[in-house]
Parts: structure tokens; C-alpha cells; sequence
């Protein structure tokens, strides 16, 4: 910067070399010039400041309605934040979550290290599980912490994500006093399928579509290896089969192909509790973990309510639900401590159910009868 | 009139109207500015740097966070430089996309930018509420696209990361019909205005000459007279098929950049008007499909720029063949705007300097980086 | 007031308020407080002039109207006063009136 | 008041109390419902403020604390009482104390000449108005107090500035009133607010026209002008935008107030408003006919007095009532304008403000006290007073009378403001023209 | 009532004499213009114990709201290093004191006492509003009024000139970038705004050389 000749000094008598660029002011523009802008003055004196008054007052007039129509520029246009929301769109992305099949309770990720790799402030990370007996990895992982303190939302790890595992949650009202509470590990980041369905329907048709194709493709080229998370398969044949139907008659059914991949991924479920740490859900703060299983036995409720009676599906799901946040049913609490009950004997009788998924698993089941009980007192 | 002793002043770094931590060491002789000494890096934290340990696509969000206001101009720029770097193309519809996106974030930037400046002049946040007003909606469509308002990271290389959704441009048009009201509003409320003829005409004047010597661009040049516009100077993307002018002042003053920068709206506005008709109704052209997200360009280097809403924002990036940049650095238009600050506030009262600053559009973390 | 008050009082309350005043005025060392030395005396010259109105001659305004006159010349000296201290200090950058001997040989 | 502490001690309860008693448990009374309406007063005004201004800005304003947040200035209150209270090291402890004392105590004394309805008014000083500004000139000292003892340079920067800004435009709100003393005759508030019955012309000008508690003065060009003049210099005087200069807190954050917390900060923001809603009265009052309107003047005629004994003592209550009622209509209305105008404009620059006042309020205000003479020669004197020019007797005649002093001070009003106007201008525009020389350099670019 | 009114009169007199006391003798300069406005509030109140409501009024607006603000203005304005070992009192301060203690003792008591003073003998409420005090003025002391608002005005102008600095001087201290450029234009002839030889049309729609990315580098 050639800004030493312009200091505050007016001692200036060497040539100013700052000066003497030549300037050309106009320049050929294409398509459109250059126009001066109009300084204009005021017509009367205090004309203009009444004139901006009323602007003010107009302002104050109109605002007592809401605006809603964004073709108008007054009105109230804030939304009073707790009781009202605005409608979030499917995009938004706050912080990465884990999926997890609602019917089976796998989980979707394969510790892939695709979203760890990618992330830029580098707060994912994940262990891969091992098999128990033979030691080798298997296509799970056994822990996975998010630094959600440092996250930036980027959503790399969501789009990198080639089994559809990680997504961006929509929840975004974290704040907290208990800053280690920010470290979320897997047991905090998992949810539902259905949850995240339920917030971003056509990216969830999207993914399962492409899900679908490429498990098309490999079932073409390679009918028995593991092309997609094993845990999508159910997911993504139950939601294509009459697609499927309609368009290849002639292909070969799908649980064919996919049955190895199962039987693999089913497999894979016993090793990876085994070596999870038993009670992560501890971490999270309580009313966090008790919003989760409501969501999640809202879920299972509604789909066994839809199943059994679709006439009452909504108010025995609602009542599941109430059932299930009152502190007289602590499933939250029931699911480390049947965890730590059976986990620490590790790797025990294998048909027992030893980890943390079977006994959620189990505690699912246990919910659904014990609603369809309530529902049948109801009727 | 009375002559009192010459005092220092700080002006920051904590400050109500320095817009971020930035530091003004004042010299004053009663109200008078004497000297003003601008100290800015307490923001510093390591962007560049950052970005040569980061791989290419690891530093878009990044960008985000370095003019706060205008993450898609950030994008837009960076990943033109990547773009040139690797030879990457960039289907027509993303072109589109990125230029509506980049133009409404100029818009959101010249509102908010209005309404600081007058709000340093001591309005008490009217205008800013109204611009915030046209901003939120803009912003509720970033957050459509994208997933996010401010911190978008929306680009990618070789396009978007997504195609715009079908709800978008039925809300664009709305928000179209709002946006000439809204200016029209502000100019009533302000432009004639007496008091803000006194605090801004003739306060801060960066004659032409010196605007240039110092490298200043954007508004603040424009403002001091002179025609330069990126858009204009050197079409990047698709900016030669869209008529729009370029708004000029003629003092150099405050006012001529307040002036300049409502200007600037409408004419953006005209742009997006033209985007809407020639949008090229491509489904999934929003990204060019061979263009790979884990770019490894070729060794060597690119510079690519863009007109930001603040000014000239470049992209200089130099490969060694390699995942990461060997060297990443930013043309930061703000940094390059704060320079004649010194300058420009010298001669003039304690209240002005706010002004000069507001006008000035800076934002800290593209300063510091 | 004039029945419990003499007026022997308020004139040695004046009197011993100017000679205060006296004293600020001649041994202060700032400029400014000379000043106020002199506003005391004149303070005190006005309570005089408001004693005797009250309790010589009640019925005219003669008296207030001296009072008012005073107020104003203090004023102005007042205004001049501060004038001359802040040209003093221009000058010789300081306000003590002793340090300001220009004129000694 | 006297008369009530008198009939329920002596005649109710037959103490005999002696009179001094009675004034002294009277004044108490009146003194203690003005302390309790004071603070009051400044609870809501922050609240109708914050609500106004947000409705200006598309917004809502709080709404949280109690019904359509109404209890939020409370919370506030008791937010700033809890607040620790910060010293700095190097202040001056004792003048730091004092400061705020001294600044929110003068502007309670204020209330005591405000006539709030008929006869409700706490003391009739007959220097009422001069009361009012004398005591108004306490709390610069204060704020001077403050800005010195915090030991802060823009606390003693922003003491400048509200001293500089406060001193110099008391004249112009002096000047500006003056009109009215010379229309009522008096300085007392109460007198010059029973001066302005009648009926968009008042009483005292035109004795014949129906008394209806409309014959502002405001409705003369004297009084438009010395309203504007006045509400100008007033803003000034409350640190209002947009002259609210001393605490501009884009420039010197909080002015004389930055190193106060808690309670002493919410001293200054007590006097701050007590002075605004002060101010705001005092306009409804010399302007727009204080407690007077539609309906008061037939109450009163109707209401117990020594000239009417046979009137009902409830129309005095109902007098009263509708007089305070009308008083602080029109005192908020008068404070949603500056609420609009602090929501509208930006803030003028110091300088721009000593040359606003000097140059074009202070001659502005003295032209309008030369067309109060005129006003008061023309309606008022006839030969005795040497000015027999217009020699109209009885009622038409007193209305042709107000009819020429309208005309002719409205034509030297108007000329006086669009010369000042035009001169100020002409001088601002120099002034721009020798800043932008440099500037000027810059050709304008030739389009293309 | 007496001793009410003699206890007020005693309670005035100390404040009165004790803030002077303090004026004439405390250190800081501030405070001693604060001590000055709680000595002319005394005398406020002093005035209003005889009756002179409209000189209370006028005491405060005129010396606490303009002069003492103006003197404590005037301190703030000289801004004066505080030293703690300079004395605030001349040398002999010691015989000023004596000096005036005699005068106070010997001269002014004395006189006050033995003179007969006429006193009213009707202790009647005198009043003196506003309004005798405007005929007053307009017609007995018009002269003296007119004289009075000469001295003003002559002070308000004299005060002016006295503070006012050189305004070219202090122009040329500080300059506004327009100004100096516009000076350095005046010294030597100003660059041609067009360049000598045309640039070719081609390249100009590139009007200006932008300012090279390594340019900001420096700065940084």
C-alpha cells in the first residue's frame, strides 16, 4: 500500500505517487451503462422528516396484524417462538443423526469412515465393531461419538453417507448447561427411521429410491455380496415390493438375492453389543433420552395401532405415548440397566438376549403387548 | 472552536458499532479526528492455513464463515477457483442457480448493510428491522435450498448440491413484488431525509484517485465514481447474458455509497427478474454429474473472482497435484475497503467515524480470516 | 422572618461569606478558582442587597431589581472569566495563575 | 386537598388541629401521590415505549411478563435493583454516588407546579414555569457529576455533549413559552391553562366564543410555531432522538452513564423519563390546553366552589377526573411522537445541533415572540394604550380583531421560517460544497 | 414559629458559610465548583426565607444551571494534571487569611453593630412577583435594563473572541482527505483523467487494472 504519502501529516512535497493513476471513469459496458446516482434534496424543509414519520406511523398501523403474505412489507413478521414455529423445511439440517430400522432395531451405519473423513472440524468418530469369537471386523460399528459442540452442520457426513445411515436432525434446540453432554455417543445419536421420515419424507423417498437401485444393480452383478447395508434390505423391499412386481416380472424375487446379506448382517448384531460400552444412554441428559423413547414408542405404537385397529390408531398411539413418558414407565431406564445386567458376562450363551439392541428389541415387544392390552381394557 | 488538549480514544475492540472486534486508536482535538489507527486481527483464526491441511470440498463450509452476511458469494467464488483449477464444467441450470442465489445474497447484504450504517448514524434500528424484514424471507429461501440460512454451503463443484425445490420459485416471485416496496419504503423514509443528508453528504470522501491507489472495490469504489464491476469488467459464469447498469456516485460521500448500495438492489433485482424467464427447466442439472466432490486438480495455480456484495472476493489457489491446496488465500474485499479507513476519517467529528465505518460494509471475519 | 431573624444576622452571614470569598479570590492558585472567590463575594453582596429590601423597604422592588443586576454582571463576568482561563491555558498550557509571569523581568 | 384534610380532621373527627397541621398533612398527601404516580409513570412509559416502537419496526415488543407484558418493566426494575453495583477503581466514590441523586431528585420537584385537572395542582407557584426550568437545570449537574467522577472518557465526553446540548437549548424552550406568559398574562401554569377555554379561538381573546376547552393555543400561529419550536428544543432538552447525542451509543456507548449499574443506572433512566413525561405534559399543558376539553368547563360550572356553593361536590370529582384524563391523553400522545420520531430518524451530529439551535431555533423563537406582541397588541390594546389604530368595540369586534392578529402573525411566521429555512440551506450547502472540494475531483463518468 | 425560622436561618447559614469554607479550601477543582452550586443552593434557600421566591428561582436557574455549570465546563475544558505536591495556595496565603479575618473581625462586624439600621417596622408579606418586577424594569430602571443587556451581549461576544482559536489555523492542522487532495491539485496540474493514448476498445471493458490478489497479502 502506497498509503505513506496520505498520513495525517500535511507536510507533503515529494510527488504523491498514490495520485498519479490514471483512472478511466468510463468504461464500455455491456449490455446496460453506468449510471450516476441521483443526489437529490429535500423539496421543503422538513418535508422529507414528516414525510419519514409517516412511514414510521404507517408501520405502526398496519402492525397489528400478522404478516403472512410475503408479497406485503408490513405487518408483525415475528413469530412468537415457543408456541409458534415456523415450518421447517426438509433441508434443514441442524446436527447428524444415527438411523436405526424401527422394526428390527438394526442400525444402518457399517463404519464406513466416510463421514469421519469428510467431516471438516473433525468431531466424528467411530469405532468399528469386531466379531467376538473370530476378532475380525464386521460391517457395524461399535461406538460412534459427535462432538455436537464443535459440529458445524455442514451436513458432509449426510451426504457422503453411501448407506444412508447419517442424517441431519431437525431438532435444534440444544442448548445446555452440561457441556460434556455435547459428546453424543451412539446411543444418543440413533433414531428411528420413522423419525426422520417423518421430518423429511421426500429425502427419505430419495434415498430409499436410489437404495433401490443400487441394490438392482448388485443383485444384477453381484447377487450374494453385501452392496448396501444389510439392515436396508428389509427396509427397502418392503417399501418397493409392488413396485418391484409391477415393473420386473420376470426378475427373480428379492428375498432370494438378499438372504445371505441378512443372514450376514443378522450376524453381525450379537458382536457389535458385545463391544459396545453398556451404558452410553447415561450421558444424555434425562428429559433428552425420555423425548427419544417417546418418539420411539410412538412410532411402534402407531404402526402396531395401525395394524391391529386403523380406526383408533391415533388416540391409543397418543396414549402409548403419555403411558410411556410418565415416570411409571422408565423404559429409558430399563434399557442400560438390562444392558449392564446381561452385557458384562460377555460373550455368553449366543441365543440369550445379550446386548443392548436385542433387549431394546425385547422391551419394543414388550411395549407393543402390554398396548395392545391397554387397548383391548380401552375397548 | 475552543482548542483542548489532543486525547486517545479507543473505539473498540469491545464497541457497540464497530461491527465485530476491530479496534479504532483514535486521536482527537475536541470532536476532531486527528488520526485514526485501524487494529484489527482479533478475530484472526487461521483460515487460510486451515485450508491447505482441509481437502478442496472441506473448505467449502469454511468459506461460509468468512463474510457471514454472503456465504453463497463466499461458495460462489471458491468454488469458480476450484472450478478453473480442476477444469471442471458447470451445467447450465447450476449456473442459473448459483447466480439467483448469489444475487438475492447480495440484496440481503445491501439491506442489512443499510441498516447498520444508518443505525450507526443513531436510527434506532427502524431501517435495519425493515431490512431485516426482506432479509428473513430471503433467508427462509436459502434455508429452502440449502438447509441452513447463513452458513449455507450450498456450492459445490461443478454446480449445487442440490436442485432448487418446487416451492422455491413461486415464493421467489412473491418475494419479488415485496422487494420493490420495500425500496421504495426505505427511500422515502430516508432518502430525502434532512438529517441523514447532514450526517452522511459529505462526510468520508474517498476521491477517486485514491479509492484506486488503495485497491478499493465494490460499493465504496463504485461510489467514488467509478464504473468497476466484476460482473461487468469480466462476465464470470453467466453474468453476460443479463442486462443490469452499474450505479455510480459522484462525491464519494456516504451518502453516494448509500445511494450506490440502493441502487445496487434494484438492479439485482432486475437480474433475478431475467433469471426467472431464461431458468432452463432441467431436471437434475443442477450438478454436473462427472464432477467429482474429492477433486485432485492438476499442479498448478488459479485465480477466480467474483463481485461480493462488499467488493472484489478472489480465490487464489496453487496445487501441488494433491488432495489439499498447497496454498489457499483469500481476496477479501472487506480487508481491502478497511484499508483507507485512517484516511478517510481524518479531518472529520468522533460521530462520523461510526458512519464511514457503517458505510464502509465491513464484516470482521472476512477481515481477520 | 423579620420578627425572629434580626437583621444583624443575615448582614455577618454576607460578610463573613465575602470574606471567605475574599480569601479564595486572593490565595487560590488556579485561574478558575479565583473565579469562584469572586461569585462567593458577589453571592454575598446579593444577600446584603435582599436583606435590606426585606427588611427596609418591603414595599418597592428596588432591592430584588439590584439583585437581578448583580446576577446578570456575574454572569458576564463569569463568561469572560472562564473565557480568559481557557485562553490562559491555551496559551501557557497550564490554569495557575502564578506560573503565568510573562511580564516579570 | 386542604379543604379535604381539613373537613375529615376537624369537622368529621373535631380535632381542632391547627391550621399549620392541616397544610402540613395536606402537602404530605399531595406530596406522597406524586412520589408514588412518578415512578409509576416511568414503569409504563418504558413499556409503551418498547411496545410502540416495536409495532413500528413489524415487531411485538415485549410480551412475556404478566398480561401482553405488561409486568416486564418490573422485571426490569427488579433485574437493575439486584444488579451489583460497580465502582470503578479509579472514580471518584463520592461524586460517583452523588450523581445520580442529583440528577433524578430535581426532576420529582417538577411535578409539584403541573396542574393536573381544575384546581389540581400540588403548589400554584405564579413563577410556575420558570420553577419548571429552574429546577430542570439542577440535574446537568448531576450528569456533569457523573461523566467527571466516572473517571471514563466517554462517560465525560457524552457529559459534554448533554451538558453543551441541555444548556443551550434551554433558551430556545424558554423563549418558545414565553408566548404564552404574554397571552395568560401569568407564569403560573394553572392560569395559563384556564386561559385557553374556548373554542378553537380562546376566551381571553374572544370572550363571547362557547367555552368547550378548546381554545388552545396551538390553534394560533404563535402558538403552532412556539409548539414546534418548543417540542424541538424539548427533545433536545429530554435527550431524545434525534438529539439524543450524550448516550448516542454508537459513538461514546452509554455516554455519562457507562460505568453506572443497578440501581444508579436506573436512577438516571427514572430521571430520564420522569423529564420526558415532564416534558411531554408541559407541551400538553402551554399547547394544548393542559386538563382542558370538551366537558370540563360545564363539570366545573356544575362542582362545589366558593362562587357556587350550591354545586354537587361529585362534579368536582368528576372534574378532576376528566381533566387528568385529558392530561395524559394528550401527554402520551405527545410521547408517541417522540417514541415515532426515536423511531424514524437517525441522530444529528453535535455540531449539527449547536448550529440547528443557534442558527435557526433560537432567531426562529425570538421572531415569535415579536408576533406574540403583535398578537397581544392587536386583540388586546386599543387607544389607551396608544394603539388606536384598530378601534373595534364589543363582541364583532374583538372577533375582526383576532381575525387581522391571525393573519398578520401568521404571515411573519411562515415568512420567518422559510427565510431561516432557506438560509440554513444556503448555509449547509456551502458548507458541503467547501468538504466536497476534493471530492469534486471526480468527474461524473460519461454513460455509455 | 420563631425558633422554627431562627433554626432554618442557622441550619442555611452553616451550609452557606461551610460550602464557601470548602470552596476556598479543597484540593480538587471539581470539587470545589460542586461545593460552589451547594453554597449557591444555600443561598436559593436563604432567599426564600425572605420572601424573594422569584431571586431563589432566578439564583438557580442563572448560577447553578449557567454559571456553575459553565465554571465546572471550564475546568473540564483545562484539563489540569493533578499534582499532589503543588500547593493550591499562593505562599502567603497565611497573611491573606489574617487579612481578611481582621476585615471580617475588626471592620465589618463592628459596623454592622453599631450601625442603626432602619428597620420596617410592619413586618407585612412583602411581594415582589414577576410581574412588579417586569413593570420595574420597563419603566423606573429601563435604562439600567438596557445597559444590562449591552454588558451581555458585549460579554457573550468578548467571552467568544477570548476562547475562539485561529480557524484557519486549525484547519490547516487537520485536513479531510478531500481537502488535501483537492490542495495537491491546486499545487501541481492534476493528471490527465483520460489517458494520452486510448486504450483499444477491446480492452476496455476492463477499465482498471484490478488490484493483484498478492496486494492484500501485504496488508495482512
Amino acid at each position: 500500500m502506497s498509503n505513506d504519502t496520505l498520513t495525517h501529516s500535511v507536510t507533503f512535497t515529494e510527488a504523491p505517487a498514490a495520485l498519479t493513476v490514471v483512472v478511466d471513469p468510463t468504461p464500455q459496458i455491456a449490455r446496460g451503462s453506468a449510471v450516476i446516482v441521483e443526489r437529490r434534496r429535500p423539496k421543503a424543509a422538513g418535508w422529507s422528516l414528516l414525510q419519514g414519520l409517516g412511514v414510521v406511523v404507517d408501520h405502526w398501523r398496519k402492525s397489528f396484524r400478522k404478516l403472512d403474505d410475503p408479497t406485503q412489507i408490513a405487518g408483525t413478521f415475528t413469530t412468537e417462538y415457543p408456541e409458534e414455529r415456523l415450518p421447517l423445511p426438509e433441508a434443514y439440517r441442524n446436527m447428524p443423526i444415527l438411523l436405526f430400522d424401527d422394526a428390527t432395531g438394526h442400525e444402518l451405519c457399517t463404519s464406513c469412515f466416510q463421514c469421519q473423513r469428510i467431516c471438516p472440524p473433525q468431531v466424528i468418530h467411530m469405532t468399528q465393531a469386531k466379531d467376538p469369537e473370530t476378532g475380525k471386523p464386521v460391517p457395524a460399528v461399535s461406538e460412534f461419538i459427535i462432538e455436537y459442540d464443535a459440529c458445524m452442520s455442514c451436513g458432509f457426513c449426510a451426504e457422503v453417507c453411501p448407506f444412508d445411515a447419517i442424517k441431519m436432525d431437525h431438532d435444534f434446540e440444544l442448548s445446555t448447561a452440561n457441556h460434556p453432554s455435547l459428546t453424543v455417543h451412539k446411543a444418543g445419536l440413533l433414531r428411528p427411521v420413522s423419525y426422520y421420515q417423518s421430518i423429511a419424507p421426500t429425502f427419505w423417498a430419495e434415498a430409499e429410491a436410489s437404495a433401490y437401485k443400487k441394490l438392482e444393480a448388485n443383485k444384477k452383478r453381484r447377487p450374494a455380496s453385501i452392496g448396501i447395508a444389510p439392515q436396508m434390505i428389509e427396509q427397502v423391499k418392503a417399501a418397493h415390493e409392488l413396485r418391484d412386481d409391477q415393473q420386473e416380472a420376470d426378475s427373480p424375487p428379492a428375498p432370494v438375492a438378499i438372504a445371505p446379506a441378512l443372514d450376514a448382517g443378522r450376524a453381525a448384531t450379537p458382536a457389535t453389543a458385545s463391544a459396545a460400552p453398556a451404558a452410553s444412554d447415561g450421558d444424555l441428559p434425562t428429559d433428552k433420552a425420555a423425548r427419544l423413547a417417546a418418539i420411539r414408542a410412538r412410532n411402534e405404537a402407531k404402526k402396531a395401532a395401525e395394524q391391529a385397529a386403523p380406526a383408533q390408531a391415533q388416540p391409543a398411539a397418543e396414549g402409548a405415548a403419555t403411558a410411556l413418558t410418565t415416570p411409571d414407565a422408565p423404559l429409558t431406564d430399563a434399557l442400560p440397566a438390562a444392558s449392564e445386567r446381561t452385557a458384562p458376562p460377555a460373550p455368553a450363551t449366543p441365543d440369550a438376549p445379550l446386548d443392548e439392541k436385542a433387549a431394546r428389541l425385547a422391551a419394543i415387544r414388550a411395549r407393543n403387548a402390554a398396548k395392545k392390552a391397554a387397548q383391548a381394557e380401552e375397548e | 472552536m475552543i482548542t483542548t488538549d489532543e486525547l486517545q480514544i479507543n473505539i473498540g475492540p469491545q464497541h457497540p458499532s464497530t461491527h465485530g472486534v476491530f479496534r479504532m486508536l483514535l486521536t482527537v482535538d475536541g470532536e476532531t479526528v486527528v488520526h485514526l489507527e485501524p487494529v484489527f486481527g482479533y478475530l484472526h483464526r487461521n483460515h487460510e492455513q486451515l485450508a491447505e491441511v482441509n481437502t478442496y470440498l472441506q473448505n467449502m463450509p469454511y468459506t461460509d464463515r468468512l463474510d457471514y452476511f454472503n456465504s453463497m458469494a463466499n461458495n460462489h467464488a471458491y468454488a469458480l477457483a476450484v472450478e478453473k483449477l480442476a477444469g471442471i464444467e458447470v451445467p447450465e441450470r447450476a449456473e442459473y442457480i448459483r447466480v439467483l442465489m448469489v444475487e438475492l445474497t447480495r440484496i440481503l447484504n445491501h439491506a442489512g448493510a443499510l441498516g447498520f450504517m444508518i443505525n450507526d448514524m443513531g436510527a434506532w434500528q427502524t431501517p435495519l428491522a425493515f431490512g431485516i424484514r426482506e432479509r428473513e424471507k430471503i433467508l427462509d429461501l436459502f434455508e429452502l435450498v440449502s438447509g441452513a440460512r447463513m452458513m449455507c454451503n450450498y456450492f459445490r463443484f461443478g454446480g449445487v448440491v442440490r436442485d432448487i425445490p418446487d416451492e422455491f420459485i413461486p415464493r421467489m416471485k412473491k418475494l419479488m413484488i415485496a422487494m420493490p416496496a420495500y425500496m421504495d419504503e426505505l427511500e422515502r423514509l430516508l432518502r430525502e431525509n434532512e438529517i441523514l443528508l447532514a450526517r452522511s453528504e459529505g462526510i468520508g470522501i474517498l476521491p477517486r484517485e485514491v479509492a484506486v491507489s488503495y485497491g478499493v472495490t465494490g460499493p465504496v469504489l463504485r461510489g467514488s465514481g467509478i464504473a468497476y464491476d466484476i460482473r461487468k469488467a469480466e462476465p464470470y459464469s453467466i453474468y453476460d447474458r443479463f442486462d443490469f447498469d452499474v450505479p455510480v456516485g459522484s462525491v464519494g460521500d456516504v451518502y453516494d455509497r448509500f445511494l450506490v448500495r440502493i441502487e445496487e438492489m434494484r438492479q439485482s433485482r432486475r437480474i433475478l427478474e431475467q433469471i426467472i424467464e431464461q431458468l432452463p427447466d432441467a431436471s437434475g442439472g443442477h450438478i454436473n454429474p462427472k464432477a467429482r466432490q474429492n477433486v485432485r486438480p492438476p499442479v498448478g495455480d488459479a485465480y477466480a473472482r467474483v463481485e461480493s456484495p462488499k467488493g472484489e472476493l478472489g480465490f487464489y489457489l496453487v496445487s501441488d497435484g494433491g488432495t489439499k491446496p498447497y496454498r489457499y488465500k483469500v481476496r477479501a474485499p472487506s480487508f481491502i475497503n478497511l484499508t483507507p479507513l485512517g484516511d478517510m476519517c481524518r479531518g472529520y467529528k468522533v460521530a462520523d467515524i461510526v458512519v464511514i465505518l457503517g458505510s464502509i460494509d465491513i464484516v470482521m471475519g472476512e477481515v481477520d480470516r | 422572618m423579620i420578627s425572629a431573624v434580626p437583621l444583624e444576622w443575615v448582614l455577618i452571614l454576607a460578610s463573613g461569606l465575602f470574606c471567605v470569598g475574599l480569601f479564595g479570590a486572593l490565595s487560590r492558585r488556579h485561574a478558575v478558582s479565583m473565579l469562584m472567590g469572586i461569585e462567593l463575594m458577589l453571592n454575598a453582596v446579593n444577600i446584603n442587597l435582599v436583606a435590606f429590601w426585606r427588611y427596609t423597604q418591603p414595599d418597592e422592588v428596588g432591592g430584588m431589581i439590584f439583585a437581578l443586576f448583580v446576577i446578570v454582571v456575574a454572569a458576564a463576568e463569569a463568561a469572560v472569566g472562564l473565557a480568559m482561563a481557557i485562553a490562559i491555558y491555551r496559551t501557557w498550557q497550564t490554569v495557575n495563575v502564578d506560573s503565568v509571569d510573562s511580564l516579570r523581568g | 386537598m386542604y379543604d379535604v384534610v381539613d373537613f375529615l380532621l376537624n369537622t368529621q373527627l373535631g380535632l381542632n388541629s391547627p391550621d399549620w397541621v392541616v397544610m402540613l398533612i395536606s402537602h404530605l398527601v399531595v406530596v406522597g401521590m406524586l412520589f408514588a404516580v412518578a415512578p409509576l409513570q416511568v414503569l409504563f412509559l418504558t413499556y409503551y415505549e418498547r411496545r410502540a416502537i416495536a409495532r413500528m419496526q413489524d415487531r411485538v415488543g415485549p410480551n412475556r411478563v404478566g398480561y401482553e407484558g405488561l409486568l416486564q418493566p418490573v422485571a426490569d426494575g427488579v433485574k437493575m435493583f439486584t444488579k451489583e453495583d460497580i465502582v470503578p477503581d479509579s472514580a471518584d466514590k463520592i461524586v460517583h454516588l452523588l450523581a445520580p441523586i442529583v440528577a433524578a431528585a430535581p426532576v420529582l420537584y417538577m411535578f409539584a407546579v403541573l396542574p393536573w385537572g381544575p384546581n389540581m395542582i400540588a403548589v400554584d407557584l405564579p413563577t410556575g414555569l420558570l420553577f419548571f426550568f429552574a429546577i430542570s437545570s439542577i440535574s446537568t449537574v448531576g450528569l456533569l457529576m457523573a461523566g467527571w467522577a466516572s473517571n471514563n472518557k466517554f462517560a465525560l465526553l457524552g457529559a459534554m455533549r448533554a451538558v453543551a446540548q441541555v444548556v443551550s437549548y434551554e433558551i430556545p424552550a424558554l423563549l418558545s413559552l414565553l408566548f404564552a406568559v404574554m397571552f395568560a398574562g401569568s407564569m403560573s401554569l394553572m392560569a395559563i391553562v384556564e386561559a385557553q377555554g374556548g373554542l378553537f379561538i380562546s376566551t381571553t381573546d374572544v370572550p363571547s366564543v362557547p367555552d368547550l376547552g378548546l381554545g388552545w393555543f396551538v390553534f394560533t400561529p404563535v402558538g403552532f410555531l412556539a409548539f414546534v419550536c418548543f417540542f424541538i428544543a424539548a427533545l433536545a432538552e429530554g435527550e431524545r432522538t434525534p438529539f439524543d447525542i450524550p448516550e448516542a451509543d454508537s459513538e461514546i456507548v452509554a455516554g455519562y452513564m457507562t460505568e453506572y449499574s443497578g440501581m444508579k443506572f436506573a436512577m438516571f433512566y427514572l430521571a430520564q423519563y420522569i423529564l420526558n413525561f415532564l416534558l411531554c405534559a408541559i407541551t400538553a399543558t402551554i399547547f394544548f390546553g393542559g386538563w382542558q376539553g370538551p366537558g370540563v368547563a360545564w363539570l366545573v360550572s356544575q362542582s362545589l366552589s366558593a362562587d357556587n356553593p350550591a354545586g354537587n361536590p361529585v362534579y368536582n370529582v368528576l372534574a378532576g377526573m376528566l381533566g387528568t384524563f385529558y392530561l395524559l391523553a394528550k401527554t402520551y400522545m405527545f410521547f408517541f411522537v417522540m417514541v415515532a420520531l426515536r423511531g424514524a430518524f437517525p441522530r444529528l451530529r453535535i455540531d449539527q445541533l449547536m448550529n440547528f439551535g443557534w442558527k435557526f431555533l433560537i432567531p426562529l423563537t425570538m421572531i415569535n415572540i415579536l408576533s406574540a406582541a403583535l398578537w397581544i397588541a392587536i386583540t388586546r390594546w386599543g387607544t389607551a394604550q396608544g394603539f388606536g389604530i384598530i378601534e373595534f368595540a364589543g363582541e364583532p369586534g374583538n372577533l375582526v380583531r383576532w381575525v387581522i392578529a391571525f393573519a398578520v402573525t401568521l404571515v411573519i411566521n411562515v415568512a420567518a421560517y422559510w427565510f431561516l429555512a432557506r438560509l440554513n440551506v444556503q448555509d449547509h450547502a456551502a458548507r458541503q460544497a467547501a468538504l466536497t472540494a476534493g471530492g469534486l475531483a471526480v468527474s461524473p463518468p460519461r454513460s455509455a | 414559629m420563631d425558633l422554627v425560622v431562627q433554626i432554618m436561618f442557622g441550619v442555611t447559614g452553616l451550609l452557606i458559610l461551610g460550602a464557601a469554607f470548602m470552596v476556598v479550601s479543597v484540593r480538587n477543582i471539581i470539587h470545589a465548583a460542586l461545593w460552589l452550586i451547594t453554597c449557591f443552593f444555600g443561598i436559593a434557600m436563604l432567599y426564600l426565607l425572605l420572601q424573594a421566591e422569584f431571586l431563589a428561582i432566578v439564583q438557580i436557574l442563572l448560577y447553578i444551571g449557567a454559571v456553575a455549570v459553565l465554571v465546572l465546563f471550564a475546568v473540564m475544558l483545562t484539563r489540569q494534571i493533578d499534582d499532589p505536591d503543588e500547593p493550591v495556595l499562593f505562599q502567603r496565603w497565611r497573611s491573606t487569611l489574617l487579612i481578611t479575618a481582621i476585615l471580617f473581625a475588626a471592620v465589618l462586624v463592628p459596623t454592622i453593630y453599631n450601625h442603626n439600621w432602619l428597620i420596617f417596622a410592619d413586618p407585612q408579606p412583602a411581594f415582589a412577583g414577576p410581574r412588579e418586577l417586569g413593570f420595574a424594569f420597563m419603566n423606573a430602571y429601563l435604562l439600567p435594563f438596557q445597559i444590562a443587556a449591552v454588558l451581555l451581549l458585549a460579554a457573550l461576544v468578548g467571552a467568544i473572541i477570548i476562547a475562539m482559536e485561529d480557524q484557519e489555523q486549525r484547519r490547516v492542522r487537520v485536513l479531510t482527505l478531500a481537502e488535501e487532495v483537492a490542495l495537491r491539485g491546486e499545487r501541481e496540474p492534476s493528471p490527465p483523467t483520460r489517458p494520452a493514448n486510448p486504450q483499444p476498445a477491446s480492452s476496455s471493458s476492463n477499465p482498471t487494472p484490478p488490484p493483484a490478489p498478492e496486494q492484500a497479502g501485504e496488508g495482512a
